[in-house]
This record gives C-alpha cells, sequence and structure tokens, in this order.
C-alpha cells in the first residue's frame, strides 16, 4: 500500500535519484542475483535473512524457494514482478527507511496466493466455492489458514 | 489408488444425482457428495470434553418418550438452576446440547414439553426450509409467520429431518445461504445500528462472513414476539448483554414470573454468536466454521467436515493450522479459561442464590410489590447475565475477558439487591443465618 | 549508505573502552553501545496513553522537592483511592509510574516520604549493584541485608544512578544478569513449590526467560519482612493473587490497620510479573522485553529499544512482528480489554466503599473486633484483590481474564462482607441510605 502511495510522488521526483542508487545497489549489492532461482540470491540482502532463516526450517523447504512463492507464473508477469519488487526494494533499502518489522504488501499478497493455488490446485478445488477463484469475496484465504508454511515472521 | 485420485481431482464433483430446491433429503445431496454427507451422519456421536461434547446416558424408552439415549442433566449435575428458573419449563428438564442428529427429537420429546410449547421452536429444530415454501406457496417469509403460529404438534408434522443440506446450501451452486427469515430480520436490524442500512445478507455478506452467519440462524439468544409468537432476535440496540437486556426493557418483555420472588425475569439461550461476537477470534476473522467444521482431508482433496462438534474432540484440524502449539497445551489453554469461568459461574450462582432468598424473606415479611420493585429488577438483572453465560455453551472460550466481566456485573447486581433490601430493614435475613457458612 | 552497513554488520560492537564489574556510570558504557545508551536515556520522555504512559506536569520546587515536573496523580484522579488506603502513606500521594530516568528522585522525593520510608526502597529504584557490592565486601547477599537496614537518608547516599546498565548486564559479556537477592531468593522459593530444587536463576534461566527476569527484579509485588526490613517477594505458595494473599495470612503480615474500619490490610504494588505470568503472553513464551524493549533496526543490525515504555507508544515495533494487523486494531485491541478492565476497577471500587461505610456503621452502632471479624476479613481480602488490579499497571493487558476474574471475586468478597454485618441486625446501614442512588 505504502509503496503504491509513494509510488505517485517518487517515481516523478526521486525517479533520477532512485534510478541511480538502485543501480548501484544493483552492481555493488550484488542486486542481480535477485534474478534468480537460487533463495541466496535474496539473503544477499541481510533484511530478507529472517524469512530464509526460517524457510530453512519451514515444510516447504525441500518443495518450493522465495520466488515459487513470491513471483506469478509466466515469463513476463515473473519479471515484471520482480523489477517492481527489485526496484521498491532496492529503493528502501538504500534509503534505509523501509517498514519495520516489514510486511507483504496487498499485491504480492495476491501473487503468494495465487502461487499457492497453482500447486494445489488439485486439492482445493472443492473448497474454493461456485465463484472459483475469481471473485475475491467468495475466495477461501489460503493465508488465513496457513500464513506460516513457508516461513514465521 | 493414483489413477482414482487424478480422476476424483479433475471431477471433484460427481453429479450424480440433479439437486433441486425441493430435494430435502440429505441422502440425496450425499450421493453428490459423499465425503460430506458421511461426516454429517456422523454427529450422533456422543463423546464428553471437560466441559463440552455430551454424555450418550441410556434410558428406558416409553410412548410419551421414545429416546433410548440422552445427555446429562444440567438441573442434576447443578440443582442451583432449578432456583434460578424456578416456575419456568427450564426447571423440568435441561440438558447438555449434543449433535444435530439430535435436534428434532431433543426438542420434540424434551421434559419441557410438559408445559405447550410453539411451533416456532421448529425453525431452530428442523430443516424447516420446506415447510416455509410449502406454507408459504413460495414465499419465506409468508411460510415463516404461518409456521410459528402453529403449535409444536402440528408443525412437527411439517417438518422430517434435523438441519439439512438445503437449509445451509444453495443446491445449484453449493454456496452458502441464510435460509432464516428470523436471522435476515435481525442481522438487518443489527446493521441498521451499525450504519449499514438496507442490509440483505444473501447479497452482501462475504464468504467468510457466510462461515459463521450460517450457524447464527440458530445459536443466538431469541424470543417469540407477540401472540404471533414471531420468532425475533433482539439485536436492534447491539448484541452486548446490556444492549439486549435494553431491548427487552423497552418492549417490556419477560419469559416468565419468577416463582420464588415474583421478579419479571429472562431466559437466556445459547448466545455463542452474540459472545463470540465480542471476542478476539471474531476479531481476527476467524469463523464457526474454522473451528466447527475445520477442512480435513479425504483423498485427494480437502472438503470441510460437516460432523459439526466440539473443536476440542478434533484438535490437531481446529486449531493447529494457525497456532502451531502442541495438541496438549492447546487443550490446556482452552480449560484455564473454561475453568476461570466455570468457577466464577459457580460464585454468581451462589450470590444470586442468596438474593433471592432475601427476596423471599422480604416478601414473607411483608413487603409490597413496590418497596421490593429495585431488588427484583436486580434480580431480573443478575439472573439474565449469569444466564447469558451459563446459556452459552463455550463456557466461555469464545470471548473470555467478556464472559468474565458478564459474571462480574452479575454478582454487583446481586449485591446491589441484597443492599437496596436491607433499607427495608428487619425481616430481611434471607441468607444472614447462613452466611457464616458461605466459602470465601 | 551501503558501505557502513557493510561495515556495521562486520564489527557491530567497537570496544572503545574496557568495561568492568565497577563501572556504574552508564554513560561510560554508552561509550561501547552509543545506541543503547541513547534510547536508554529517552526514559525522560512523559506521553500519555489512554491509560498509561505519564503525563508530564509542571510544579514549582521547593527546597523539600526539588522536582520541577511529576507525573499526574492517581489520588486526585480518583478519590476513592484516599479511602481504601485511609490511614497508609499511599493516601498521601501517588502518582502515575513514569520512565526509568525518574526512579531515584521520585522516591527520594514522594509526598509518601511525610512519613519515614526505609532504604530497601532503593533495591528497586536505583543502580544498587555497587552498593550491595562495596556494603558486602564483595558478597552480595551481605550487602543487601545492610541495605535493607538502612534508613532511607543513608542508603541514597549510596546510590548515585537510577537502574543502569551494570543492573542487567554483565561488563564481560553483555549478557543479561539478576543482581537483585530478593528476585533470587524469590524465584528460588516459586520454583521450588513448582518442584525444582535449588533454583539458581543466573545458572538456570534460558535467555527468553531471563528477558522477563531482569524487569521482575523490580516489578512485582512485594513486603519489607521483619525488623531487618528484608525486601521479600511472597511467592512460596506461587504467584496467584489467592496464593500470595494465603502467604501473607500464613505468616501474619499486614501493612497497616485501615483508618476507617480497623481492618489489618495489604497494600499490593505493581504485580507486572505476576499478572503477565497468567496471562497468554507468558504461556506463549513473550516476554517483557519483547513488548517494552522491541528490537529496532539500526543500519545493518538490530538493538533492543532501550527506551522502555508503552507499547502503545510503539505499537508497529512492539506488536506487528508478531500480529499482522494495522497499528489501529491493535490499539483498539488492547483498549478493549482495558476498557472492560477500568469498568469493573470501577465497580469493585464502588463495593469496597460500600463495605467501608457498613463497617464504620456498624462500629459506631458499638460492635466490637468478635462481631466484625469476618467482614474485615472480607475488607482486607477485597481491598488486596482490588489493588492487585488497580496497582497493576497493564490495566488488565497482561491477562485480560485472570483480571476480570480477581475484580469478580472482589466485588463478591464486599458482598459478603456486608452480608456478613446483617446478621449484628439495625445500626449497620451505612450505605443503605445511598443505595438507591447507585447506578446499576
Ligand atoms: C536489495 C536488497 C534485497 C534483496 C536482494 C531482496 N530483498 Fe526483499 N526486501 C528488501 C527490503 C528493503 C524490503 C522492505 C521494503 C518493502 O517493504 O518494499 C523487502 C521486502 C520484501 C517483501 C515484503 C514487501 C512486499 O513488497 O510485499 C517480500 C515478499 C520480499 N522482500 C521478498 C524477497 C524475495 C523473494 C527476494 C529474492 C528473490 C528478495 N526479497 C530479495 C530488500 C531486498
Ligand atoms: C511456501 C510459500 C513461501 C515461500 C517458499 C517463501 N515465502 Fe515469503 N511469504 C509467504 C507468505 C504466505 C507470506 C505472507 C505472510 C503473512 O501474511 O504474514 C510471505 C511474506 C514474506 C515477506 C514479508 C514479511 C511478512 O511476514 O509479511 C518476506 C520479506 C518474504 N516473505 C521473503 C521470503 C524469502 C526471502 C523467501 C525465501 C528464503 C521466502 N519468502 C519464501 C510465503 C512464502
Ligand atoms: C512450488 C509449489 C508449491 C507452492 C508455490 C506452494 N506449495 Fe504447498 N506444498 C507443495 C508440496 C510439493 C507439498 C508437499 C510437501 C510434503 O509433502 O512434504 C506442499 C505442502 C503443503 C501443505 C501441507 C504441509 C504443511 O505445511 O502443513 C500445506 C498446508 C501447503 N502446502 C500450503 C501451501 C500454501 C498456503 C501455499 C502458498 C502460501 C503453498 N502451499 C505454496 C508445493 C507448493
Ligand atoms: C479455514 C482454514 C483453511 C483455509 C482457508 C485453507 N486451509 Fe488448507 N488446510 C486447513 C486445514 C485445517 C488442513 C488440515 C487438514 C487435515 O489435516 O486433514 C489443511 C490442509 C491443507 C493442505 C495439506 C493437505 C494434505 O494433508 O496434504 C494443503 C496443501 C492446503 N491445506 C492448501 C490450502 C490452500 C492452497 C488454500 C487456499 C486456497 C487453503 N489451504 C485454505 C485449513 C485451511
Ligand atoms: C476459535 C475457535 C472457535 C470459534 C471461532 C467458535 N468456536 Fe464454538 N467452541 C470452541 C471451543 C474451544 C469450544 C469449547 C468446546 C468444549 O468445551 O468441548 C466451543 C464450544 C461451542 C459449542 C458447544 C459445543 C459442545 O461441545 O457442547 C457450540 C454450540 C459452539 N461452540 C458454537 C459456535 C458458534 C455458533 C460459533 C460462531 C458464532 C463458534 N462456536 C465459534 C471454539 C470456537
Ligand atoms: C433460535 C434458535 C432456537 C429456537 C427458536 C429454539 N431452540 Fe432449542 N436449541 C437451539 C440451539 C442452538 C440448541 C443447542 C444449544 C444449547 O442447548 O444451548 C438448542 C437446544 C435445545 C435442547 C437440548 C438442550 C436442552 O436444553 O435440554 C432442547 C430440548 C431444545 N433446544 C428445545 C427447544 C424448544 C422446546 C424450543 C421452543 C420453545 C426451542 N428449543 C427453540 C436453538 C433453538
Ligand atoms: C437449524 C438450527 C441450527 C443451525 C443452522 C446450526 N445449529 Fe448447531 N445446534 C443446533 C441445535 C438445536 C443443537 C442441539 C441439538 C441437541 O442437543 O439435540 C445444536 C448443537 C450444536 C453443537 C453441540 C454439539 C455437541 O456435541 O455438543 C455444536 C458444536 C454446534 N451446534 C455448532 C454449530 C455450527 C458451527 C453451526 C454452523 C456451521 C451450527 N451449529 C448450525 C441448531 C443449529
Ligand atoms: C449447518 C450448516 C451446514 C449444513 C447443514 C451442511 N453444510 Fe455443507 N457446508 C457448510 C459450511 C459452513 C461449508 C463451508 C463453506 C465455505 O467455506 O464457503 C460447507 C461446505 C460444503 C461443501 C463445499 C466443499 C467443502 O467441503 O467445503 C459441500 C459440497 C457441502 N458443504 C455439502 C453438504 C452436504 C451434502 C450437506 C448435507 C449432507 C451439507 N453440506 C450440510 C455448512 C453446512
Ligand atoms: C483461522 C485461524 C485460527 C483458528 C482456526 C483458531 N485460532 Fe485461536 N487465535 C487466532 C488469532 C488470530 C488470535 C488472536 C491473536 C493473534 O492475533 O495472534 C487467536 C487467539 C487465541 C487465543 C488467545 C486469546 C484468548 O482468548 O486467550 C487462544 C487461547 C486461542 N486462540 C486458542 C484457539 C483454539 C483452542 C482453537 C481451536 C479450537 C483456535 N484458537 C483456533 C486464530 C485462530
Ligand atoms: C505482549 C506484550 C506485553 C508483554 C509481554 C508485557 N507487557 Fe507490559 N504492557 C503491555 C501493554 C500493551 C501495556 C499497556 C500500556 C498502556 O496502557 O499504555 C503494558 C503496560 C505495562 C506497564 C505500565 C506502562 C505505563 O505506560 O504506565 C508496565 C510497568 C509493564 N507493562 C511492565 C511489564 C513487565 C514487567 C512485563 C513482564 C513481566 C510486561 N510488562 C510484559 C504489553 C506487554
Ligand atoms: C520491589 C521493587 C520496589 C520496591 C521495594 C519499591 N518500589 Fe517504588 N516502584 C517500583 C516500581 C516497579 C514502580 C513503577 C510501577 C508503579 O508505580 O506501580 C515504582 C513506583 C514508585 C513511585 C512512583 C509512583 C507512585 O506511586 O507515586 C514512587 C513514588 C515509589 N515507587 C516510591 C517507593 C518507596 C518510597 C518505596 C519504599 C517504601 C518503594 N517505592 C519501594 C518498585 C519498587
Ligand atoms: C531496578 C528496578 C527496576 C527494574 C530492573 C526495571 N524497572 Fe521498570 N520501573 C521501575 C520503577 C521504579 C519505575 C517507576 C519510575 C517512576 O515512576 O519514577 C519503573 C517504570 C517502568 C515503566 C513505566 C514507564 C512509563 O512511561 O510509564 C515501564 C513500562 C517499565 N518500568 C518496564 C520495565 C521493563 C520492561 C523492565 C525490564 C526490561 C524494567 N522495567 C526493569 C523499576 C525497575
Ligand atoms: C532494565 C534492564 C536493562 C538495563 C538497565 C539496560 N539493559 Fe541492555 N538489555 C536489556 C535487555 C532485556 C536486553 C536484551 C537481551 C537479550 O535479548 O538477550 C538488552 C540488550 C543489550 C545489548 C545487546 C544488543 C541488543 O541491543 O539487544 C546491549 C549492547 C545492551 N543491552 C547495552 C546496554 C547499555 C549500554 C545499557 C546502559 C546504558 C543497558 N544495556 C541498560 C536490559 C537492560
Ligand atoms: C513475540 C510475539 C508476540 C508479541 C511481540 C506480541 N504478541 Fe500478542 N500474542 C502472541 C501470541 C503467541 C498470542 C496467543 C495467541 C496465539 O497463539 O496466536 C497472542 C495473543 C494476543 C491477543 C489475544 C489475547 C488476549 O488477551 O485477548 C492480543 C489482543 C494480543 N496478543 C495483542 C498484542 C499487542 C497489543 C502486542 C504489543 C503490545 C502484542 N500482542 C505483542 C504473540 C505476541
Ligand atoms: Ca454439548
Ligand atoms: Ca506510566
Amino acid at each position: 500500500m505504502k509503496a503504491q502511495t509513494w509510488a505517485g510522488i517518487a517515481v516523478g521526483a526521486m525517479m533520477g535519484v532512485a534510478l541511480g542508487t538502485s543501480a548501484y545497489t544493483f552492481l555493488y549489492a550484488r542486486g542481480y542475483s535477485y534474478l534468480t532461482e537460487d533463495p541466496r540470491a535474496c539473503i544477499n540482502c541481510h533484511i530478507m535473512r529472517e524469512q530464509y532463516d526460517s524457510w530453512l526450517h519451514s515444510s516447504h523447504h525441500a518443495v518450493a524457494t522465495c520466488n515459487d512463492c513470491h513471483t506469478p507464473s509466466g515469463w513476463v508477469a515473473k519479471y515484471w514482478t520482480k523489477a517492481q519488487n527489485g526496484f521498491w526494494h532496492s529503493y528502501y533499502f538504500t534509503l534505509g527507511t523501509y517498514p519495520d518489522p516489514i510486511r507483504i504488501t496487498e499485491r504480492n499478497r495476491r501473487v503468494t496466493e495465487a502461487a499457492c493455488r497453482k500447486c494445489h490446485a488439485d486439492i482445493v478445488h472443492g473448497i474454493e466455492g461456485p465463484g472459483g477463484a475469481a471473485d475475491p469475496a467468495q475466495r477461501a484465504s489460503c493465508l488465513h489458514c496457513h500464513r506460516d508454511v513457508g516461513h514465521l515472521h | 489408488n493414483i489413477l482414482e485420485r487424478k480422476r476424483e481431482a479433475q471431477n471433484p464433483f460427481f453429479r450424480v444425482v440433479e439437486l433441486t430446491d425441493d430435494t430435502t433429503d440429505p441422502a440425496i445431496w450425499g450421493k453428490n457428495f459423499p465425503q460430506q454427507y458421511d461426516s454429517y451422519r456422523r454427529t450422533v456421536d456422543q463423546v464428553r470434553t471437560r466441559y463440552g461434547g455430551s454424555e450418550a446416558l441410556p434410558r428406558t424408552p416409553t410412548a410419551a418418550d421414545p429416546r433410548s439415549v440422552v445427555a446429562q442433566s444440567k438441573l442434576e449435575e447443578d440443582p442451583r438452576l432449578k432456583t434460578m428458573w424456578a416456575g419456568f419449563a427450564f426447571s423440568l428438564d435441561t440438558r447438555e446440547d449434543r449433535g444435530h442428529a439430535y435436534m428434532l427429537d431433543d426438542a420434540t420429546f424434551t421434559g419441557r414439553q410438559a408445559r405447550p410449547q410453539p411451533g416456532a421452536c421448529l425453525n431452530c429444530h428442523s430443516s424447516a426450509y420446506a415447510a416455509y415454501k410449502s406454507l408459504g406457496e413460495g414465499d419465506i417469509m409468508k411460510g415463516f409467520e404461518k409456521f410459528n403460529a402453529l403449535p409444536f404438534a402440528e408443525a412437527r408434522k411439517l417438518v422430517e429431518h434435523p438441519v439439512a443440506c438445503i437449509d445451509c446450501h444453495d443446491p445449484q451452486t453449493m454456496q452458502l445461504r441464510i435460509t432464516r427469515p428470523a436471522f435476515i430480520e435481525g442481522i438487518r436490524a443489527l446493521k441498521a445500528r451499525e450504519g449499514i442500512p438496507d442490509y440483505d445478507v444473501n447479497r452482501m455478506a462475504t464468504r467468510q462472513e457466510m462461515r459463521s452467519f450460517v450457524c447464527a440462524q440458530c445459536h443466538v439468544e431469541y424470543y417469540f414476539k407477540g401472540d404471533a409468537k414471531r420468532l425475533t432476535f433482539p439485536w436492534s440496540k447491539g448484541v452486548k448483554v446490556e444492549e439486549i437486556l435494553a431491548y427487552y426493557d423497552e418492549v417490556g418483555f419477560k419469559d416468565w414470573t419468577h416463582a420464588e420472588t415474583g421478579a419479571s425475569v429472562l431466559k437466556a439461550q445459547h448466545p455463542e454468536f452474540e459472545l463470540w461476537s465480542q471476542g478476539i477470534h471474531a476479531r481476527s476473522g476467524v469463523a464457526c466454521a474454522d473451528c466447527h467444521m475445520p477442512y480435513q482431508r479425504v483423498g485427494a482433496f480437502k472438503v470441510s467436515d460437516h460432523h459439526v462438534r466440539s473443536p476440542m474432540l478434533n484438535v490437531h484440524r481446529a486449531c493447529q493450522t494457525c497456532h502451531p502449539w502442541p495438541e496438549e497445551e492447546l487443550k490446556a489453554r482452552v480449560q484455564t479459561i473454561q475453568d476461570r469461568t466455570h468457577q466464577l459461574r459457580d460464585r454468581a450462582l451462589d450470590a444470586l442464590m442468596d438474593l433471592i432468598a432475601d427476596l423471599k424473606a422480604a416478601r414473607s415479611a411483608g413487603h409490597g410489590e413496590e418497596q421490593l420493585r429495585e431488588a427484583l429488577d436486580y434480580h431480573r438483572k443478575a439472573q439474565f447475565y449469569i444466564d447469558f453465560v451459563e446459556a452459552e455453551n463455550s463456557s466461555g472460550f469464545h470471548a473470555p475477558q467478556e464472559a468474565a466481566r458478564i459474571l462480574a456485573d452479575a454478582i454487583d447486581f446481586c449485591r446491589k439487591g441484597q443492599q437496596a433490601l436491607r433499607k427495608l430493614g428487619s425481616g430481611t435475613t434471607g441468607v444472614a443465618a447462613t452466611a457464616a457458612t458461605a466459602a470465601p
């Protein structure tokens, strides 16, 4: 949410600065490793350490990496999400003003919900309800009951 | 096996039969949804938990009451309840609640039927949807009004099953739906008070809300309004105990006149929805179905466990997805809460017995209605508050602090009632003689 | 910025100065740990929350009391407290608590000093560790005994700072440690009761336990035992209110004789640790420091916020790590709990005022000690229970249902006390005249 609000102001006025700092981050902080599937890419930022550590102990450790849950399927959507997130990640990280504790944003929450369904479509078919996964008011939220499967917070 | 799973997964619902809005028999729905039907039928099980579930007590069937098994009697467990309900049918027979499978028989054969009970009971004790439809010739509301006005025996002939699939589900989409006019009206009044006009529950509720609302059609405090015996939920001022009491005070309602004190008293009944509303789980969006009908894996997919029962018999599914604590720990947490509630309930009932004894003594000392008015009003208040927790079936779990608050208020009402009597001077020494023996 | 982060991550502690077990001045520790020191110094801030924090009230300094700012008076906010504490120093001056920076001055200059207070106060109102060491020539226990026996003014000369780094940390390892003999003894007695003999807290506590125990050295109910004024935590029967009362009953302790009724009464003081112990957070392993000193990201690593204060001033760090709800929602949850507690506390105080009035009336009617004994004992009980919640500083949040339970019990004790007086017959009509006006 916050990111979106910021987007209006920041993207216009601060694009130059932000892009500059982001580019710096990208190279120096090895932001490029962000583009891979390796979870260690995420913990190039120590800020992702907590999630990484508890992901190692999670039920999904052996079956899903960060990007399995945090990027949508499909090449374009995936890299667009990565680009967007990568931008905000670098931006906040470099300026050091990101929210603490970090909370998943609404958009990324939807991405993650979709990821659950991608892998578990079969088993949840029966509980999806008549509107299927289309109408949010009629959708079961996986995270309502399974917040902890990827990692504790 | 794997082959079968894959097939199931592709087509989780085998639409074996066509379901319509007239298909009342759950066995027919069960052909399409065998897993839900199988678990639905298991509500015949009787297992006791520390404060909930139920015990299967064998009895010898009689012509008047053919039941061969009943649940334990609350009156025998605690005779103070008889005094609290003196003069009302509940003092004849009140038992622990048990599974949905028994609802029709328990309402039909309860000892309370010694005093004539209205057909309106069956709104909540049967699959009444078809009856509304036929009585109202398709118009549910009209059918509801006619149904309420019937004597019990008449209404009984119109219903066949305990709550069934059709009462909670749309037969085409299987979506949850509200079929009970009393809830449609009650929730509309409640939402109006919260500033939402013309609330239409079937159109406006979210899916997660519906997972509680379908239960709140029955698990709520109610009364029968007027001579038409219209089943009504007293929610227009809110669902907290003081708001409900204020409603009853305003409309001048009483359930009966207390046989020992002459107070105009009320009976609270199963306010699960109301108490839950005040708790942290409701606030966190946790629905009745999340705990009482948790998902269960059957074969290749998840289904809702239609064996509606105490979550204490199913902790692992009901609680552990959200609370990663061992089962024993979760049970202990519930017990800590329930033990506290139970002890306070005990204390409050003792206080009420004292107030009732004092009122009786004041009456026999010749004090009249006018002089007793204040104390009688405290009796009405105290009793309703105590019953609000006593009749609620989670022993405080649905909202622990609120349950304790209500009992604390009730104890204070007893105190003030006793204090009001003191002004009347001597002769009002009902409990004074026994006070010395009361344990702290 | 990133460069700096990387550097920080490699070497989080710059050891600028050498710290020893004799380094008492926190400013010196602050050279090594500037972040902790900076936040530590911010405990001078005074910000009010709905029920906590504190308000900075300016006052004109006098020679006797040089403070130019104090916290708001509880006695002015609620004069019933004066009646509750009639005859005891607390009825002279009791204020809302404020930050650690003020502890030394507030104990030294409180209006309660009008009656001589013992040096033992300073166990909890100063950095006393060095004083123990020097008085006991290295032996903490011996130093503690000597310290307790001193008059306030004498002990005051031996201490210089409010609670400081050395009171909570080992200067070599920075590990948490317990420096207060009263807690070492108290927790040993408590553990013994739980079946763990010879408990040595500094050796046997886990790190997570220590994150509460360091606070429980002071935020606990206490009394000064015997003539030696040994600071003692009454925990050998447990830390629930009834267990602590049972302890005091057994050792025959009273804090003072109530000026209006003559009852042997007790003052409960800040039982935060005890109430927290009965709550769901303690059960879930959530420590005082988790909420009152949450981690705070400073550059590359996290440091504990040493600005110890109300979590309501820091919700996002204090609560949101565990509860993914918006800040406003979390505040509303706390307020719901606190409002309920506050209303019950009000109700209980009213009940106590009634009992006290009745007792006074019975005394003036000429009833003697023996006849009043039962009612006086209820007065002692009720007052201790009410104070247990009143003096606890979270307004019930640390254990919501337990706080409500305690107040409910207290109301019942008032009721029973009043009832016991009724047996004595006429003349005991203290509140009868006003009862009619009491709001429900
Ligand atoms: C350049 C440093 C950096 C890297 C690399 C990084 N993160 Fe982050 N991440 C951050 C920062 C800073 C935040 C907090 C800012 C915010 O909330 O947008 C954050 C927030 C998040 C959030 C929550 C906020 C949101 O937008 O929903 C998620 C989810 C997340 N990261 C996932 C990942 C994953 C998955 C990877 C690896 C593919 C990763 N991060 C790699 C720095 C990084
Ligand atoms: C199995 C799915 C899954 C995997 C794998 C996973 N996550 Fe997450 N992640 C989630 C969910 C679900 C949430 C939202 C949690 C919530 O709502 O509290 C989340 C939230 C986050 C957040 C935001 C913090 C928060 O609690 O909201 C960050 C940062 C994050 N993940 C990073 C990572 C990183 C880094 C990895 C890999 C080491 C990872 N995640 C792997 C499912 C996953
Ligand atoms: C990349 C595929 C993938 C994604 C994405 C994924 N899962 Fe899973 N999940 C699996 C697999 C495979 C298993 C089986 C693991 C096993 O049997 O040990 C599993 C197991 C589970 C289980 C059972 C084990 C447990 O933790 O209780 C749950 C529940 C679950 N997933 C929920 C989720 C939710 C919720 C999400 C989204 C936040 C999600 N999964 C995302 C592949 C995935
Ligand atoms: C209302 C709570 C709730 C919601 C919402 C929910 N689940 Fe579950 N889920 C459960 C419970 C309870 C179980 C355990 C069932 C069992 O043990 O039989 C479970 C089990 C699972 C399993 C493991 C099944 C197995 O035993 O292998 C998966 C996978 C899963 N859920 C995925 C999801 C996904 C994906 C969603 C969102 C579409 C979702 N869940 C929504 C409560 C929920
Ligand atoms: C967070 C979990 C949770 C939610 C949500 C919840 N309940 Fe309960 N409920 C419980 C527990 C635990 C008990 C106590 C069971 C016992 O004592 O064995 C209980 C008891 C009951 C009982 C008595 C059961 C018995 O065995 O006698 C009924 C009836 C009930 N709840 C109905 C409801 C209704 C209706 C709602 C929604 C308005 C609801 N519950 C919401 C957990 C929950
Ligand atoms: C608004 C819904 C509703 C109405 C109307 C209603 N009941 Fe019930 N009844 C319930 C619920 C829910 C339970 C289970 C919870 C409980 O026992 O507290 C129950 C339980 C019972 C029980 C079993 C427990 C006991 O008390 O022995 C009997 C018998 C019973 N009802 C009889 C009746 C009769 C007779 C009437 C008509 C006067 C009636 N009910 C009206 C909802 C209702
Ligand atoms: C049509 C009315 C009706 C509806 C709808 C209804 N109940 Fe009930 N429920 C009852 C009655 C009546 C009883 C008591 C039956 C008896 O004792 O004979 C009962 C009993 C129970 C019990 C006690 C079981 C036991 O073993 O002690 C639980 C738990 C329960 N209901 C939960 C729910 C939940 C959860 C829902 C919604 C998913 C729900 N009910 C919907 C009327 C209803
Ligand atoms: C007391 C109310 C109630 C009754 C009676 C009832 N159900 Fe349900 N049913 C529910 C609830 C609540 C859900 C969960 C719906 C959701 O999550 O949206 C549900 C879900 C379902 C679903 C969707 C898949 C799943 O398992 O979650 C099916 C299919 C279903 N029920 C079939 C039946 C059948 C068949 C019957 C009769 C034998 C029946 N139901 C009786 C309340 C009820
Ligand atoms: C769908 C999620 C969910 C389910 C299912 C659930 N809870 Fe909770 N529970 C919560 C949330 C959310 C809270 C509030 C605290 C928080 O925000 O973490 C909570 C709080 C509690 C608390 C502390 C509040 C109090 O009243 O003391 C207890 C105890 C508890 N739950 C027990 C249970 C038990 C027992 C069950 C099963 C019968 C259960 N819960 C089922 C989500 C859930
Ligand atoms: C789960 C979080 C949590 C834990 C754990 C916790 N507290 Fe608190 N505490 C609170 C909240 C919330 C308040 C209410 C603050 C307010 O009213 O502004 C509070 C209030 C207080 C206050 C009064 C603060 C003021 O502003 O006046 C003190 C003192 C206190 N707690 C000490 C402790 C001690 C000692 C412990 C451990 C034994 C502890 N707390 C454990 C959350 C917590
Ligand atoms: C066991 C530890 C302990 C002892 C011994 C102790 N205090 Fe305190 N004191 C505290 C704590 C903790 C607070 C903050 C919580 C509160 O005010 O309830 C406090 C608060 C105070 C306050 C500020 C609030 C108020 O009541 O006005 C004063 C003044 C005070 N104490 C004076 C004294 C005096 C005088 C003594 C000696 C008789 C003493 N204290 C003994 C721990 C202690
Ligand atoms: C040496 C004794 C001592 C120790 C150790 C101690 N406190 Fe205190 N605390 C006090 C005293 C005394 C006060 C009241 C000061 C005053 O009002 O002048 C106080 C006040 C507070 C307040 C009230 C602040 C406000 O703004 O109202 C909080 C919160 C608090 N302490 C929490 C803690 C926590 C958490 C710990 C452990 C990390 C702790 N304390 C350790 C003695 C202590
Ligand atoms: C009232 C007790 C108390 C006092 C006084 C105190 N601390 Fe701490 N300190 C703590 C607690 C609790 C922790 C958390 C320890 C843990 O997690 O193991 C901590 C942690 C630390 C740490 C470890 C890193 C971190 O931030 O978690 C350092 C360094 C530290 N304190 C320095 C200081 C300094 C310097 C002072 C004096 C200016 C001081 N402390 C005063 C209680 C205290
Ligand atoms: C370290 C984790 C942690 C922190 C920090 C924390 N909580 Fe909790 N909280 C819990 C757990 C665990 C429960 C118990 C329910 C459960 O098991 O999910 C709980 C329960 C609750 C409940 C429901 C219980 C009740 O008493 O009604 C509330 C409200 C709550 N927390 C509020 C807060 C607030 C406000 C704060 C900050 C001042 C806070 N919590 C800090 C972990 C935490
Ligand atoms: Ca039952
Ligand atoms: Ca304060």
